[in-house]
């Protein structure tokens, strides 16, 4: 496992200092997202108008991964159409089980940052707990 | 043969150097394990114990009226003799063979509480509960009707007795504690406990998991009702435990599970239960596990609590000592390494316990992140989770100097400068 | 490494003569092994398998963040899928690990019928069922008020379509039996009873101790609900066994014990419960106990049960002709061998069986002797004890051959003379 | 273990033709004897008057050993005091548990014959139904 170069400076970076993690105070959609097994806990919030999310945050406790991730994810999905959003998405979660194109990596731009994770079972599920939840608040939200 | 069968004369550190090759794993793998509180590691002489039944008594004890049988019965009575000597049990039948710690309180929790506890009867645990020592009585008590209350600690982990006393009422009928906490490693005294239990009437149910592998436990001198552990523990296999109990307590309960081997008699409308130890042992016994046992608490014997305790000290006081040096480390619990018994909870400021393990990993050190199987002593401690190590005899001071430089290094290696401490 | 790992080529007497070689015990001791259906004895790469777990992979599985904590967590998913396969289970969350096959049926008898059996419901077992496949269910009916009716069987223990439905009722919730009877070796046809009940929506309980190590079963295609097995009646060690329930049930069913390991959360007044299979493992699992036991369904898997089976029925065959001709010996049950999967009980008049089994033991032949944990169905029979033979693809032709002379003789040195047969 | 041998004549004789298994009419103490754990099961029946066992019988299912042990016991108690019986059978049980004199061996006559039992634990149960039985009668009457 080779950790040593997995905590790399994107990734601490987003950690350390996340532009997205505060309140949302109009926020339409909210959602908590829970990993029981290691106990991360965050609340994503986006607001989503006409079809586009125009801004969003989250708020919560976990490890580096998950905060890292979360951040990184909302840098990415932030002006977005909601089918773009969960197209990132899909790619991400793919990513993870090691089943991209390089083209594909390229559109997750600093998210391609954990492609690494997918050598390391128990932290998949942090790194993936803030695409889970957007993904599943958006797509509640088309039907 | 293990090193420890020799008469011990070398000096300490010479002797535990060549008890460390009694365990293959360390000579297999690169590994500094800190997660003993967790599971141990099993030295090869249990390891030989186990096969060596299979190989030479392997029968289903009870049953075979041949002489292989009746080794194997030898065998795993024998096992259970080795146990209540070990524990000070005044009978052997005292003693029931269970998987593991868990299991023991669930079934002193459901045989003893389906009968014994009333509607409006009260239930104390200590908030420093693992959760196999509460959700056990949670459940009882949303059976039965009965009130499940908390005995709280301070910070350092301390129950003071007026708070014990403050909590009991003539409606207490049950207090369930562990002796050693594997969060803040601190040492409950459970004689005294008893002793103003027992004045009221009152039950104790101790949860051995985490001391009986550790400090010589001696459940008459404690006068404990019942008390549990788990061998994988305590250098045996996973699934034995022991669940000790009084014997005018263990005949009075209702049998918890059924089947073979735990009557005298059955017909289509009922049965007749076999007498203690067997009416608690419900169908084939895991009699190789408990041969095991027996092994391991022979090597524990034989290097001795007092070598034991004092290396696992000397430690504790080496690991914590180096830790405080540690900008943004702060250990859980007392200040005082004795108070500690090898267990070492932590949090390093602005890393998150799973990125702690995480970044150990690397350097090939395991310790555990998490809530440690205590969410509402956590909670009550204002920590959402925290990293421990914890220490068994077979540990090295090398072994405690390679984690303590690799935990100094994380808060760099995560981003902070030296300064960045709050 | 275990002869059987190489491609099978060989003539059939040949490979079994090697196969002989993978157990150890036959090496160390002088011994006619004929209690396979109480316990069986282990093959070398199942002990190997245990220690290897020991060795390279020894963590407490789900806690630890480390390596070796996830090549714990690994090793032990990975027995759950073998089993899976073994078993023909749709899902792997469906296999839960127990410590045998009597604790399972407990599992069941608590957490379904505490919270789907009411006062006045019904409940059917049948007459050959194991203490372990009835008294949990005894004890259910007294608990909540159901009632429990038995299922008869004829002499030969066969039990008809009629039969079962005659006893069905609109109260009745579930049928309990078994797949093969451990005293008289018959068959349930469990696919034809599982339709039967499913058509009235009842569930079906089937215990699988006897028939898992002998024969190939597939949960499936049997349809049945629930199925119990335990490991040291199939290669495996002691304190291993698995729960087959499918998933739809396992979800709604309320855990059994309560510990660390089958939570999501915990607070001071509750607790939300993880998702099968972890909500019925509570506490520390016994992982290198199943490690094995995926050790030993892959040695049984590469010898193959048509091998199996066709080994065990020619040996059943043998026996039974041989028994047949000594005057004096009355086999249980159905006459053809192939209804008796190994399993041979049998009276010699005038002589006790536990005079039987220990005459046999002076020829360091293991045989059991008693009620075989069957009371009831011993009663229906009119015998009040029986002497009981077992056989395993290990055993051997000359081994059967040795028991036949020794129990020729018995009647003699019980001071019997050729013609005193009534 | 040396059981070729320990089926002798004396036991074969016992359990083959008893003498004393039959049911009795004049019996004043009646009481089963049980051993759970292998199924034996026996009724001694025992006419005591003026403190002296008049007569004795037996009934019931077991083992060769518990039915020629109890046979060979009414062969000895017939016709002796309730405290020459209650002697014998201390002395049988403490042979049972190898802690006997020669001298004392003499006075159990036939019951000698299961000395070798004691290297049996299986079957020791079996050896001592009749004569805990006859005990458990014999004080309980004395009280
Ligand atoms: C048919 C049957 N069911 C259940 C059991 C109980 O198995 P265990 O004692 O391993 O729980 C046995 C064996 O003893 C058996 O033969
Ligand atoms: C204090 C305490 N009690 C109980 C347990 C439960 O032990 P087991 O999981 O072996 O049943 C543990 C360990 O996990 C423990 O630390």
């Amino acid at each position: 496992m080779e950790n040593r170069t997995f905590y790399n400076e994107v990734l601490i970076d987003h950690n350390l200092h996340p532009a997205h993690k505060h309140d949302l105070k109009h926020a339409n959609l909210i959602l908590e997202g829970i990993n029981p097994s290691c106990g991360d806990d965050i609340w994503l919030k986006l607001q989503v108008e006409n079809g586009q999310v125009v801004d969003g945050a989250f708020q919560g406790d976990g490890c580096a991964i998950s905060q890292a991730s979360a951040d990184i994810m909302l840098d990415l999905i932030i002006g977005k159409t909601k089918e773009e959003a969960l197209e990132l998405a899909d790619i991400f979660l793919r990513m993870i089980q090691g089943k991209t194109t390089e083209k594909e990596l390229e559109k997750l731009e600093e998210a391609a940052a954990l492609q690494d994770i997918s050598h390391m079972p128990a932290r998949v599920k942090c790194a993936v707990l803030g695409w889970h939840t957007m993904k599943e608040m958006l797509k509640n939200e088309s039907n | 043969m293990s090193k420890v069968e020799k008469p011990i004369s070398q000096p300490n550190e010479l002797f535990f150097r060549e008890i460390r090759n009694d365990f293959s794993i360390f000579q297999k793998l690169k590994l500094v394990y800190l997660d003993n509180a967790a599971t141990s590691q099993k030295p090869n002489c249990v390891l030989q114990a186990e096969q060596e039944f299979y190989e030479r008594y392997n029968a289903n004890p009870f049953r075979g009226l041949y002489e292989l049988g009746e080794h194997a019965t030898t065998q795993y009575e024998q096992a259970r003799q080795t146990v209540q000597k070990f524990l000070h049990a005044k009978y052997p039948e005292e003693i029931i063979f269970t998987r593991n710690a868990t299991e023991g309180l669930n079934l002193v929790a459901y045989s003893f509480s389906n009968y014994f506890f009333n509607d409006g009867d009260e239930i104390v645990v200590s908030i420093m509960e693992h959760h196999s020592n509460l959700l056990p009585w949670q459940q009882a008590a949303k059976r039965t009707g009965a009130l499940l209350r908390y005995l709280e600690c301070d910070q350092q982990g301390k129950i003071t007795e007026e708070a014990l006393k403050n909590l009991l009422t003539d409606r207490t009928k049950l207090v369930a504690i562990t002796q050693i906490s594997n969060v803040l490693g601190c040492k409950n005294d459970l004689k005294k406990i008893a002793q103003i239990c027992h004045e009221r009437g009152i039950v104790v149910v101790a949860d051995g998991a985490q001391s009986v592998p550790h400090i010589p436990v001696d459940v008459t001198d404690l006068d404990i009702d019942f008390l549990v552990f788990s061998g994988h523990k305590m250098l045996a296999p996973m699934g034995i435990g022991v669940l000790y109990g009084k014997k005018r307590f263990l005949e009075q309960m209702p049998p918890f599970l059924f089947g073979g081997e735990m009557i005298d008699s059955v017909s289509r409308n009922g049965a007749v239960f076999a007498p203690i130890p067997h009416k608690f042992e419900a169908g084939t016994v895991n009699a190789a596990g408990a041969v095991a046992l027996a092994r391991a608490i022979q090597y524990i014997n034989h290097i001795g609590f007092e070598k034991i305790q004092e290396r696992e000290t000397a430690l504790t006081v080496l690991a914590m000592e180096e830790m405080k040096r540690i900008p943004g480390v702060h250990i859980l619990g007392a200040e005082d390494p004795n108070d500690h018994h090898g267990i070492i909870s932590f949090t390093l400021e602005g890393v998150h316990p799973h990125d702690i393990a995480f970044i150990l990993n690397a350097d090939h050190i395991a310790v555990r992140a998490g809530h440690h199987c205590a969410q509402p002593l956590l909670q009550h401690l204002g920590v959402s989770s925290s990293t421990r190590i914890s220490i068994a005899f077979y540990n090295t001071e090398q072994e405690i100097q390679t984690f303590v430089k690799s935990l100094r290094q994380i808060r760099r290696k995560m981003g902070y400068g030296e300064s960045d401490i709050l």
